[in-house]
């Protein structure tokens, strides 16, 4: 068991680096969820794919490096303590491209994965409707079978992105007869800008529009745009699913540079004998150190030929109890990182004092209004990619064995 | 011994929750951190006919003399409704200039006017916070520092500084001492001065109450009907108790508002109260407002939906004239009554 | 509105000051739950009754002084801030004592009540069974007719004070074919030493025997000891329940008493800069000041010819939520003061550093081991007299109307 | 970078988790709470065959070098099976002489025994508390304070001085230096002194780590069986979601854990780690017993069901080799990383 890194491995991260501290703008670019902002991230994403950064992952002949899960990680944690932009393409890089690779044709592959490399697609995702949030086998959003292709209709909302993004990704009903709800959903991709598609975008706590609704009637989408085979989008869906809610979604680099960043705040701004302070950013330390070994523990695991896609768990440090069933230990990691996101910004708005009331867009908001952003943008954790409140029932349910209940 | 308002003082409460509910405050509120105090003023104009502000200003200036109880019952209701403006900072105001009394100086010039809703005034303390709330929108920022009391220049609190907050409704604007006129000197304004913060956090933690209690009942009104796997999500038991604990939270606020009221009514210290108070019904407030977006789901994670309006304001006022932790050391400078 | 006291009610408390300060002994009795300390207890309780202290609310035939709800919370304010014992009668005196005056006969308050205030008869709960714990409706002890009154058979447990108590009372099934199991319960009182009962003490936590275990067999109940209707005992148990968890359960003068020693210990033993454990003092003294608030809230309410025994809320004072639903307020106040318990002994524990470790009866225990022993004593405070989970669902469904769920 | 234990570690981990399962190890615990050592030395001599303690040993004295990943391992089935009696201590004063080293000293004298189960050891140091575990039943006492390490008279360490602690299978004697023989001196008993509070502290998080899992599988195995209201309790919803926060509490302690461990046996500097595994470790043992006693309902607040002995033993290590506030304060103390 160790924690040293190979000279390869460190050879990359130093290359990152490197690269990073010439490349990351010294001043935060403009908001993402603004027409500017949004531009300006899409030629942020641009820069990364010059410099083959934008998905490491990724085989070379997408815009990858075909780098190694651990690499992936070394790489975000010098991105955030870089500071870089936020990811305008993380819908599609995190979301869409791990179904492509399980589900998708090499045709898709190849078509697709290059112009998300480079940002110059920028991908939404279209899950949600009014009546179907976390219960998404009540989806009623409706794929008709056409000439080569399919008709969507319905209304589609909390689509991230979508106010400005240029196509979309989502399930449909396509079969309305299966004979049970998450059966007959088809997963498609289609265009925010084709005929028939109303984008009406939704300002969030603060006002800006990090997300939108979709009105679609009739909205063409050849066949060539269904991932999977018709009808078994559910299964082509949850396939993929722990990656919204694990590691590719937040990055435990995300949360080492942040706690390293509250540290020094606690540190240049608190009267340091002020211990309750003092245990709120300890702990926040602590918990960005626990996410990060997790995250270690399970690339060795995948890297040892354990259970690839295994997301959050720890459990093969010590054979653990979330060994099992690794969908589900992904629930463990999104209820971590979600409550320690809004434990430490919470902190960072206490540590500020009378400042932590200022808005990002404050001009005496301090550090450019990074913090107040960042509380934002935490309190949505708890909520999407699956309320914690069923994350914690699939805990309950599928790795303590608890029985099913109504809820 | 009778700790319990009377009828009047809940019908007063009661009527004036029945104004506020039919003058779409709502609309007033994003009006108001758009920068049209007109819709706003308006609503402060009907809270002075009802008699709200006239209860910080004594009778010989046209009030109805310190009345800390049925300050506490209005400005309940002021947070209920996401009033908009500077009404605690105009209530501090008028409590310091009233103590202060005069004749032909600031407390005659200011308190009618603030009794009878023509004046909305802001007011700074910079021992508690370096921003005036509103000052830009207001007639008058008054500041009290050390012995003395400052009116405020438009300059130092002028539009470009305005320094918006995570609630919109509040705009802040950076002052200091010294930029504008003094009014008066000496250990009275001291004094005065330290009425006024404490008359600022007791409203405080009484409009936190308010903003805790609509969050509370929307959210309650929105997971009886919000269906998903085919109940209402309301019937989940870990909904239930989420709510079941803000309901907690907010009752045993409530009795430490009331009863810090009745202390600053009367002549003794009521300083260890107010800050149980404001500690209490801030964090209330708070956990009201975290359970209400949780369970609203993204719909509560959105500015459209007028809950934003008390969720914004939860989180502003927590930390509002003394954050948790300034009024916790508060609460234990005193020595603790229980042998 | 006010928080005075009259000159007749500040002289009763300080009466009841100076018969405390002249009567409660300088050391603490052994403990309660030992042969020895009963027996102590059981003097103590005796004492009180000469001075007319131990039921002050009941009326002076039956040894009490007839006095209003609030002087009974001075009373108890005093008497925790004079670290009287403990009181060995507060089942009969809180628990069986409502019930009778609701629903007793003239001859049983004559016979009962009065050794109950002397100490002569001590009672104890015997409500749960091994199979029905919050479940109360899945009681199954039985009452079977019998000339002149009824057999019991069957087996109670956490049967508190049961291991050297004389009486208890409980709820046995008299009407095994009535239509719903809330109903064919019979409230009956039961002599520990009659022939048929075996008492098995059990241990809590720290090994000390709180409570025990009884067998019955066959054990006969004369029909002047049943309370109320034979069949009614749901109804007869629940008209009361509210007591149980509200005010006279557990007084706002225990928790403004330990709040203040616990500031005091804070003073004294802690560094004064250490605010992370401030904050915890101040919260704990800051939720005692509240329930005792919510108290005097409360008997205003009733003197006022409010709702009678509406306990714990504070929704008088300005109409909230709570204000229709009297029994179910208790639930709120049960929740808040159990939580506070446990949080102002933990707090307390912390405190004492390596000494928090302790034993109550380990010779260096702090304060006589009263924090250790709070400690354990705080920790059932969530699990009975209804677990908080209980309360919850009460709160959630009577107070706030939420749909009732499968739970 | 390989961050996982290899078949062998989780093997020896297993083999004595079924070693242990079959000692009857809460009866050994209850006895040694009752006086009687002898079951606990017989498992404790089990252990030792196994190979535990010589995990803490320098092969020249007989043990296997110094291991701290597969310490872990071992403590973690420590825990988990409650096993009495001072083995934090005896590792610790094993980090401790090995560290040292000597010929014809104390190390020489002791190590090989510690290694072979023949010697059961207690330790303490001032600057960590004021009392050593076990001390009555163990056959040495060793103590470091500053530059000098004592070896404790019996008299300094006396039965009438024993201190029962909340988990009566830890007996505590006060204890200070000078009651005894010095034994070394000199800053390498300081530099050792050092490493071995960093491995108790280590150890300690590692036996609540076990305490926690344990606690968790006997709730879940009893929730899944105990009906009322007619289902099994495990299928209401507020039982599973404390359940799951517990879940979450452990499996994110135990990365803290091994990092802690990887370190402590690598030569850099462990504390940091080692301080936020004790926190993180304590705190989530102590929810689990908090959540076991709540979810058993009164069967969980009975000292006859052997539950207790990990409910009681949860809360004692909380405060055992380094407090919660002392560990965050510890954390704190070195830049954090991350630029």
């Amino acid at each position: 068991m160790d924690l040293e890194l190979s000279p390869a491995d460190e050879e990359f991260r130093r290359e990152a680096r490197n690269w990073l501290a010439a490349h990351v703008p010294a001043v935060p670019l403009p908001s993402l969820e603004t027409a500017e902002g949004f531009a300006a991230h899409r030629e942020w994403e641009r820069a990364l794919h010059t410099g083959r950064w934008s998905a490491v992952t990724w085989p070379e002949e997408y815009g990858g490096r075909g780098a190694s899960a651990l690499r992936q990680l070394l790489f975000e944690e010098e991105y955030h303590a870089a500071r870089a932009p936020g990811r305008v393409s993380q819908n599609g890089i995190s979301l869409l491209a791990p179904t492509l690779f399980a589900h998708g044709t090499a045709e898709q592959l190849a078509r697709v994965l290059p112009p998300m490399a480079s940002g110059a697609t920028v991908w939404a995702q279209a899950w949600s409707e009014p009546g179907a949030g976390s219960d998404l086998a009540a989806l009623r959003s409706s794929a008709v079978r056409t000439a080569g292709g399919w008709l969507l209709r319905g209304h589609k909302t909390w689509s991230s992105r979508a106010a400005f993004a240029d196509r979309a990704f989502g399930l449909f009903r396509s079969h309305p007869g299966a004979d049970r709800p998450h059966r007959g959903l088809t997963y498609l991709m289609f265009d925010l800008a084709a005929p028939g598609v109303t984008v009406r975008p939704i300002g969030r706590l603060d006002g800006r529009p990090a997300f939108a609704e979709l009105f679609l009637d009739e909205v063409f989408v050849p066949d060539e745009d269904v991932i999977g085979e018709a009808g078994q989008g559910w299964r082509v869906a949850m396939s993929t699913a722990g990656d919204e809610r694990g590691l590719s979604l937040r990055s435990p680099g995300r949360f080492t540079a942040a706690a390293a960043r509250l540290a020094a705040l606690w540190r240049a701004a608190a009267d340091p004998s002020d211990t309750a302070l003092r245990d709120r950013v300890a702990d926040a330390v602590t918990g960005a150190r626990a996410y990060q070994l997790s995250a270690c523990a399970q690339v060795s695991r995948t890297a040892a030929g354990g259970m690839p896609g295994a997301a959050g768990g720890t459990a093969g440090t010590a054979g653990g109890t979330a060994g099992g069933a690794p969908g589900a230990a992904a629930s463990l990691t999104k209820v971590f990182w979600s409550e320690l996101d809004i434990a430490l910004h919470e902190t960072a708005l206490d540590l500020l004092g009378p400042y932590g009331e200022l808005a990002a867009d404050a001009g005496e908001a301090p550090d450019h209004g990074r913090w107040a952003d960042g509380w934002i943008f935490a309190l949505a954790g708890p909520v999407y990619a699956g309320t914690n409140e069923i994350q914690r029932d699939i805990i309950a349910e599928r790795l303590l064995g608890l029985p099913k209940g109504r809820r | 011994m009778r700790f319990l308002l009377d009828d009047e003082q809940r019908e007063f409460g009661r009527t004036l929750g029945r104004m506020l509910a039919a003058a779409d405050t709502p609309a007033a509120a994003r009006a108001w951190g758009a920068g049209d105090s007109g819709p706003g003023r308006a609503v402060w104009r009907r809270l002075a006919e009802a008699g709200v502000f006239g209860l910080a200003v004594p009778e010989k200036y046209g009030g109805a003399g310190f009345l800390p109880v049925e300050l506490v019952v209005s400005f309940v209701e002021l947070g209920r409704y996401a009033v908009p403006g500077p009404a605690v900072e105009t209530a501090a105001a008028a409590a310091l200039l009233g103590r202060l009394g005069d004749t032909g100086g600031p407390a005659e010039k200011w308190l009618p006017a603030v009794a009878a809703g023509d004046a909305v005034v802001s007011y700074a303390d910079p021992a508690c916070g370096p921003y005036a709330l509103d000052a830009t929108a207001a007639d008058a920022t008054f500041l009290a520092s050390g012995d003395t009391l400052w009116r405020l220049d438009r300059e130092g609190t002028a539009q470009p500084s305005v320094q918006p907050s995570i609630d919109p409704a509040r705009r802040l604007s950076r002052c200091e001492p010294g930029g504008g006129t003094a009014l008066a000197s000496g250990p009275a304004v001291r004094a005065a001065a330290a009425r006024a913060a404490d008359t600022a956090r007791l409203l405080t933690a009484a409009q936190a109450l308010g903003v805790g209690r609509r969050l509370l009942d929307d959210t309650v009104a929105y997971v009886k009907q919000r269906t998903q796997f085919g109940v209402a999500i309301g019937s989940f038991q870990a909904v239930k108790h989420r709510l079941a604990d803000v309901l907690v939270a907010l009752e045993f606020a409530e009795p430490l508002i009331y009863g810090a009221a009745v202390e600053l009514a009367g002549d003794g210290e009521a300083g260890t109260g107010i800050a149980m108070a404001k500690v209490a019904a801030g964090e209330a407030a708070y956990t009201a407002a975290r359970t209400a977006l949780q369970l609203h789901g993204a719909l509560g994670y959105t500015d459209e939906l007028d809950l934003s309006l008390w969720i914004r304001k939860a989180r502003a006022l927590r930390g509002a004239w003394g954050t948790p932790a300034e009024c916790r050391a508060r609460v234990l400078r005193s020595p603790v009554p229980g042998r």
